[in-house]
């Protein structure tokens, strides 16, 4: 199976609807450890990423994956806006002319994503980051041979529990030290819920 | 939630077109962005100096454009940096053919943001500097982490980087004196009561009536502390002790006083705090050379303050005291 | 009450020794009085300007306190107008022999501690001539009752009256120009929020969430009317339709606005609250000759805001242009 | 019986005992129709006036009575401490002289002393102010032959009263209208508190 362009604008408008979803959610997350805008700036980027894919016609896959990257790079701001379009960037460059992206093409994009969002972010897995969701989940998925709706999904999950324990030491939640434990990082609620969408088209596909 | 706004989701459109109404002589906005310009922007052979942020902070960041101090400044969402694209744009209306500077304060989404601008901008054959204000003591500064966040110290940023530009500083120069005063300037803030960002629609967190947060930032965050309310005089002592315990203000230098308000505290109460900052800074034996009190960083309807110090050289003076248009810091 | 303060019976004490030291080259206290003066007065020769009233309501009236503005300002207890005493005390400050100028809003304690004043004065052989500022057209005018109150529009008989007399102006021609701002300056407010008084301890009223006060003053007192909340647009119409209907701004002369924030409302707001403000003096034809946004008349933390129209003639356009160094109003 | 230095000293005395205790009952009353602080400023007066008369030693009533107006007028502010401080100014002047003021010259005196607010304020008697307490009681007086300490208190407490249903025109409550309505003069009952008091040093020395 491979990912062809209308499930990644699937996937994208089925992001999009968690995060109009979860806003408030989202929102509450990253008001103890935060500014308190990370709903707002989910659901603003990934409304406006479902009004560009839904209108636009795409050859591939990596041309969806290219506008969602920009349109999040131009519209959210704030620390996820260009982290999130990074990824999205890494991995669209990654699939670059397959009209079905395989799912080694596929682990391939998201492993350089995750680096893509490292480097600019400056930070490494276990700084409850984005990058705590986004890391497990591309581990995860080197040790599968196809796609895996609940593998995806799971390990998200997970991986975004686990970041309630860890301590901060990038983004706004550094700021409290030992008080960012026992709060999940919203960066990471958000990424779980993209990860989420993707397994949900994944099965609706199935 | 009770604000004087129309839409939650379009108060930053709202008000950068109420500014450019408030001052059209002075400002333009860049067509279809959140940027608004000096007037007469670009100057030919000047420095640009461009800054900005999240919206929220008001008169930072626009209020600070004018001859003497900023070229553009670059309006994001409430609290929320503006995007690659958008900062792009400001680089390049101000852009006079000397390059252009940056003043960044040091949030992730700030510092990620504008340095993509800049690449964007040095891509399209801009010179592009910047400096990254960290003045906010309360938070360790540390390489291995997001370290000390910008605040009201980035004013000072503004104005003397602003006023080397004016008299004719290179690239090179503004940024080096942009360094300097990054390397000078100090804060520490504390808050009574939070705010509420407009599209949340809810106070960024809780205080009981008998606590206050000291430690606070500019985005309405919860503080480093969480105390028992002190008396003015206790927390003038407090913030001004963090500020004097992480640099020596003492070395023979004058130094600049800020005493900024969040938003919502009576000047009253600010002068009220200045009294017993003004007479430690004495006993101390520190001379002041200059005090500005108000609100210049501003975090909406944040109840509290933020003292800063930071301290001059002949250079520092000189560029503090020229000249500025700005509607916000006219001197 | 959340305030940062020490003693509620102290703060204006403690404001007041504030704001002396943080501009200790541009202001003095008067000896053993609440009254703050330019350092360098009595200006010999020039009518001297003295205002002052309550507390609560900085920057106003020792922020205006410079050249090309006020001489001095009293500063009575919290929202309580000073005592003639005080008031001679800044009097006797200022005059340099050309007379002395008393710029007085409308409020009965006002108007009679300041007459009286005004009465010892002569009584030592002062001259002094008074104008009292009645812009707010949330109360009825009528010889027989209080009439309206002063509000934010007694900035511009600062900066006017000031200017008049820094120019060389007699305390005839001082007084002429400040009844002509008087007969050309309206102003409306509204408030979200009450405020405390320190002493007080509770604030002035309450109010609902989805409540508004509608023609408020800037002592906490409650407004003329409660309505529903309603948008920054709606507030904007309805405070600017009540200011148009008073006197008519269309007869060729252009305006001064002011949209005045009166303690706790974020300048965001008060930006989107003149977006609309604007559009409205555009679709009526009336030419805006230079907008003040910011807070310049406050009610301690009182949120809302006040529109204010002056109509100009060229006299009035040059005086409000004129330099001034008052910390609050500088130009 | 005639009014004596000790019994103005402990009249004052008494009036800043009931000032001190219905600081924050006057500073409500100032609330709804003013703006709060009248409490504040009467207590903060009376206190100084009490200071002032304890610390002095005087020759005559109409003594104690300067400083009483003095120290109102230079330690109060606002519309309450110079209408206060001209009553007592007047009151001073009309019993000059005396070691013991008559029932006559202390009646004469409360007219003066109508007199002198009525100019200050330019208010009338119906304008819901302290005027609509000062007057009753001058009017009061004028009907009996001597000192009463029952006509004292009771005409001003029903005079106070009274202000409830008037309309203010004058003053602060004059902005509110129809709303100044249903609610007691502030000033008013400071009155009462102050002709209260007098009534309570009367029966003490009765
Ligand atoms: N340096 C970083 N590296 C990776 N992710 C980061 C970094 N800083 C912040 N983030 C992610 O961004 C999220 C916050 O996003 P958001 O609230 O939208 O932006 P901001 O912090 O600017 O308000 C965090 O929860 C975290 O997951
Ligand atoms: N013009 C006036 N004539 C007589 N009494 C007045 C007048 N204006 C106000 N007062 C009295 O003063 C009282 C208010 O006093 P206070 O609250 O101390 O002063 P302010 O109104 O200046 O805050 C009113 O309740 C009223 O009795
Ligand atoms: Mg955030
Ligand atoms: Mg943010
Ligand atoms: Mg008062
Ligand atoms: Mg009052």
């Amino acid at each position: 199976m491979g990912l062809d362009v209308q499930l990644i604008v699937d996937w994208m408008k089925k992001t999009n609807e968690k995060m109009q979803e979860n806003k408030p959610y989202l929102t509450t997350l990253d008001q103890p450890i935060g500014d308190g805008d990370h709903g707002i700036n989910m659901a603003r980027g990934f409304q406006e990423v479902e009004n560009k894919v839904t209108k636009e016609t795409y050859e591939t896959p990596a041309d969806v994956l290219k506008d969602v990257a920009m349109t999040l790079m131009s519209k959210v701001g704030g620390a996820s806006g260009p982290l999130f379009g990074t990824a999205f960037l890494k991995l669209s460059t990654a699939v670059k002319g397959a009209e079905t992206v395989s799912y080694e093409a596929f682990v391939n994009g998201i492993e350089q994503a995750v680096a893509g969002v490292k480097q600019r972010g400056k930070a490494e897995a276990g700084e409850k980051t984005m990058v705590d969701v986004w890391y497990p989940v591309s581990e995860a998925l080197t040790e599968e041979q196809d796609f895996t709706a609940e593998v995806l999904s799971e390990t998200a999950k997970q991986a975004m529990e686990n970041t309630k324990d860890m301590l901060a030491t990038k983004g706004r939640a550094a700021y409290f030290k030992d008080k960012s434990q026992g709060h999940i990082d919203p960066g990471s609620a958000s990424s779980f819920y993209l990860f989420e969408a993707l397994s949900d088209v994944l099965k609706e596909r199935a | 939630m009770k604000k004087i706004i129309n839409d939650p989701n379009q108060v930053v459109q709202d008000m950068v077109q109420g500014m450019v109404a408030a001052y059209p002589e002075a400002l333009k906005q860049v067509p279809e962005t959140m940027v608004l310009a000096r007037k007469d922007s670009p100057v030919q052979g000047k420095v640009g100096i461009v800054s900005g942020g999240g919206s929220g902070h008001e008169p930072a960041h626009a209020g600070y454009v004018g001859k003497g101090m900023l070229d553009a400044a670059v309006a994001g969402e409430v609290f929320t940096s503006p995007t690659p694209d958008q900062v792009l744009e400001a680089i390049k209306a101000v852009d006079g053919g000397s390059g252009v500077f940056l003043v960044i304060k040091n949030y992730t989404g700030d510092v990620i943001n504008f340095e993509m601008a800049a690449e964007l901008a040095e891509a399209e054959g801009i010179d592009v500097q910047y400096v990254v204000v960290n003045d906010d003591v309360a938070v360790e500064d540390s390489s291995f982490t997001t370290g000390r966040r910008g605040i009201a110290g980035t004013v000072f940023v503004h104005k003397i980087t602003g006023a080397k530009a004016e008299s004719g500083g290179s690239l090179t120069e503004v940024k080096q004196v942009g360094e300097k005063v990054v390397a000078n300037v100090r804060s520490m803030g504390m808050a009574l009561k939070p705010c509420t960002v407009p599209a949340a629609g809810s106070p960024s967190f809780e205080l009981k009536d008998d606590e206050m947060e000291i430690g606070i930032g500019i985005h309405g965050e919860p503080g480093i502390e969480r105390k028992e309310i002190a008396s003015a005089d206790q927390i003038a002592e407090e913030l001004t002790a963090k500020v004097l315990q992480d640099l020596d203000y003492t070395t023979g230098e004058d130094v600049a006083v800020m005493i900024n308000g969040l938003g919502s505290t009576p000047e009253m109460e600010l002068y009220i705090v200045n009294k017993r900052v003004q007479e430690i800074l004495k006993e101390k034996g520190i001379t002041v050379y200059k005090t500005f009190v108000g609100e210049y960083m501003t975090a909406l309807e944040m109840t509290g303050c933020s003292v800063t110090l930071l301290k001059l050289d002949d250079e520092l003076k000189t560029l503090l005291d020229a000249d500025s248009d700005a509607p916000a810091f006219r001197s």
